[in-house]
């Protein structure tokens, strides 16, 4: 037996074995019963109540008998069945949370103005914010900017040699591989996109869209590449620390 | 997208013509009821091809590609004569398939740089063959236990981070459709703004041929259009909409119009025939 | 040992035993590793990816062979682990459908084009939209592509080094997760119509040419003579009323 040892969970089935004795169902009854309070539980988006179990399984089951013996086949695992007054739940194992919290990252959303920002950045590169906002139609916020350039998707690539010298922007490696694309030229033209239904075929004949450059590396020849100062002063680069 | 009837099977139960025809009428009254074949319960000639094939009841690869072709052109025939309405892909198909039917009659030429009848058939058994074998791997796909419907996922999943680094999430989806939109968005209204209202020929039709029914006695074009007309910029392209549709009116019989001199009112009334009856067998 | 049969998943343990001869960790450890595995899979409502388990396991393990002993354990109890691609998930077990399925969420159905071409997709990727079209013999009709990809079954996986460059087409993990299958392999019937030349674009050159009839015009025994009621049993006319 103590070969089981590896198998943390189930060494508990051993020790257990005498719940056949218990009365109520067949065996094979019982553990089909729990199979199917097991499935019960865990698909449940709320703590499963034992009146609700006892509507769901087959009459005369003992639910307590079942659950008990659910959890004690869970005990060492590293999920656990808990018991929250009369309802059921499965939680993972309490010694385990360290692993659940190291990096308690949320996940989010784009917005949808910053999806749309991404999306025109992504096609019309190299972009300058004005352009942006002319393509838009609306002010772009400081902060869906800020937010694009934090996700690590969308860069500075130099500044136009127009007046003010406006900053360029265009997208990283990083977002090239966050949307599956090979390369940027792989982003879907007009006839694509009117083709899967997501631009309307009407649209007035002048209407395009860009073909993203095929070396989104190299600068344009009416853009400077961004200097040092240029970053200090976009307070992108503080003095002696090597960004990252 | 409420339950659709998947139930009810594609082509439905066969239904008597006639029964069709009595319902159109009697339902739409004066309306020329408008027939189209029901395709929609098809997906494309090949798909009705198919469901032909079936009809014979052999294996595709055995089946009688000519006997096939005949009744799909039989077919796409009896729905001319009927004079319905049928999608350009049919007629497409009809014709590859009345040539398919020429080349399989004539004896093999050599070399005259065409795919020969029986490579045609077999072509097309081909492309029924691979359009059955997908519409059965589509079946046995949508049959499998599927995740929401039949198998759960964790109803109560706990915090964890799946990706380590992104901390923003969004699809190649998500992307182009903020894309597409955003632009189409702007494209149209920039286009609304330029647009003006446009009469078609249709619509000015429809209400040339409401108001006929109801004026017995000369009476001047534009006192109809007045009478119809909210705006004035709309007045040009109404007029000039609805003078090509009286003019077919006229030739139908259904309208008569007179003007005195150059530049005179247009006077018109109902003609001899009724609009209802505009469906004429000459 | 066959009071245990009671307890369904857990009667393969005992067969398992033997599994602590394997090299590497120490049993304790990959027991305790096992514990880990499960609690950040079970956590988790979506598939977690071998890369980031491996990420948050200790170094050196072996991720397969960890999941593969926990998929036994879980083989036969009402919740099982599946694998989609590299990912892992937990879901409920296939047979306990009839159980679960009052939970179901109303589910878009998808309509007979959309499954079709989904089916298309799935089996021909990469596939361009002319592809399907041309499979199908019909012209995709507005919207169908559209509300593929929406469900995120279908996405674009890049571009046809062809002439124009189209789109191509392919399917995502979740249509995998989805339809609960393991890789695009596990495709129902896949290997037969590889096979059979069905999956090819352009008739393979080993597609038999069938040899017509030396009459063309006389019936084999198994046909039938085609009548003129035929058309009309097929339902094939209708009324429609205009207004598209």
């Amino acid at each position: 037996m103590t070969e089981s040892s590896n198998v943390i969970p189930f060494v508990a089935e051993d020790e257990r074995t005498s719940s056949v004795e218990r009365p109520g169902p067949s065996s094979m009854a019982f553990a089909e019963v729990k199979r199917m309070a097991e499935a019960l539980v865990f698909a449940s988006a709320t703590p499963v109540s034992s009146k609700m179990l006892s509507d769901r399984l087959p009459d005369g089951v003992d639910i307590r008998a079942v659950m008990e013996d659910l959890r004690k086949d869970y005990e060492k695992r590293g999920v656990n069945l808990v018991r929250v007054e009369e309802s059921w739940a499965f939680r993972t194992a309490g010694d385990l949370a360290f692993l659940m919290s190291r990096d308690a990252v949320q996940q989010r959303k784009l917005s949808r103005a910053a999806l749309e920002m991404l999306a025109v950045i992504a096609y019309h590169q190299p972009v300058t914010r004005a352009e942006i906002e002319e393509i838009r139609g609306v002010e772009t916020s400081k902060g869906t900017l800020d937010l694009l350039l934090e996700t690590g998707w969308v860069r500075m690539r130099g500044r136009r040699r127009t007046p003010g010298r406006p900053v360029t922007y265009g997208t990283t490696t990083e977002f090239l591989d966050h949307f599956g694309l090979e390369e940027l030229r792989d982003l879907p033209g007009i006839e694509e996109l009117k083709g899967a239904g997501l631009l309307s075929s009407r649209m007035p004949s002048n209407f395009s869209v860009p073909q993203p450059p095929a070396d989104p590396e190299t600068l344009t020849d009416d853009e400077d590449p961004l200097t040092d100062i240029d970053l200090e002063e976009l307070g992108l680069l503080t003095p002696r620390v090597e960004g990252d | 997208m409420a339950e659709q009837g998947q139930a009810a099977g594609k082509a439905g139960k066969p239904i008597p013509m006639d029964k069709l025809w009595a319902e159109e009428s009697s339902e739409h009254g004066v309306s020329e009821p408008v027939l189209a074949v029901d395709v929609e319960g098809f997906e494309g000639p090949l798909d009705l091809l198919l469901h032909l094939a079936r009809n014979q009841k052999v294996d595709l690869a055995r089946i009688s590609v000519l006997a096939l072709a005949e009744q799909y052109l039989q077919f796409i025939e009896r729905v001319r004569q009927m004079r319905l309405e049928l999608a350009a892909d049919y007629l497409v198909m009809a014709a590859w398939l009345a040539y398919l039917k020429s080349r399989l009659l004539i004896p093999k030429q050599r070399a005259d740089g065409e795919p020969s009848g029986e490579e045609m058939a077999a072509l097309l058994q081909f492309r029924l063959k691979r359009l059955e074998a997908i519409r059965d791997a589509a079946a046995r796909l949508v049959n499998r236990n599927r995740l929401g419907r039949d198998v759960f996922a964790r109803g109560m999943p706990e915090h964890v981070v799946v990706e380590k680094k992104s901390t923003y999430t969004a699809t190649l989806y998500d992307l182009l459709t903020a894309y597409a939109s955003q632009r189409q968005r702007r494209a149209i209204t920039n286009v609304q703004i330029a647009k003006r209202g446009v009469w078609s020929l249709k619509q000015a039709r429809d209400v040339l041929t409401r108001l006929v029914g109801e004026l017995p006695d000369w009476t001047a074009l534009d006192r109809f259009l007045v009478q119809y007309l909210t705006r004035p910029e709309e007045r040009a392209t109404a007029i000039a909409s609805t003078f090509a549709a009286s003019l077919e009116l006229v030739r139908e019989g259904t309208l008569e119009i007179r003007q005195q001199e150059p530049f005179a009112p247009i006077y018109m009334r109902r003609g001899t025939k009724r609009p209802e009856t505009a469906e004429t067998t000459s």
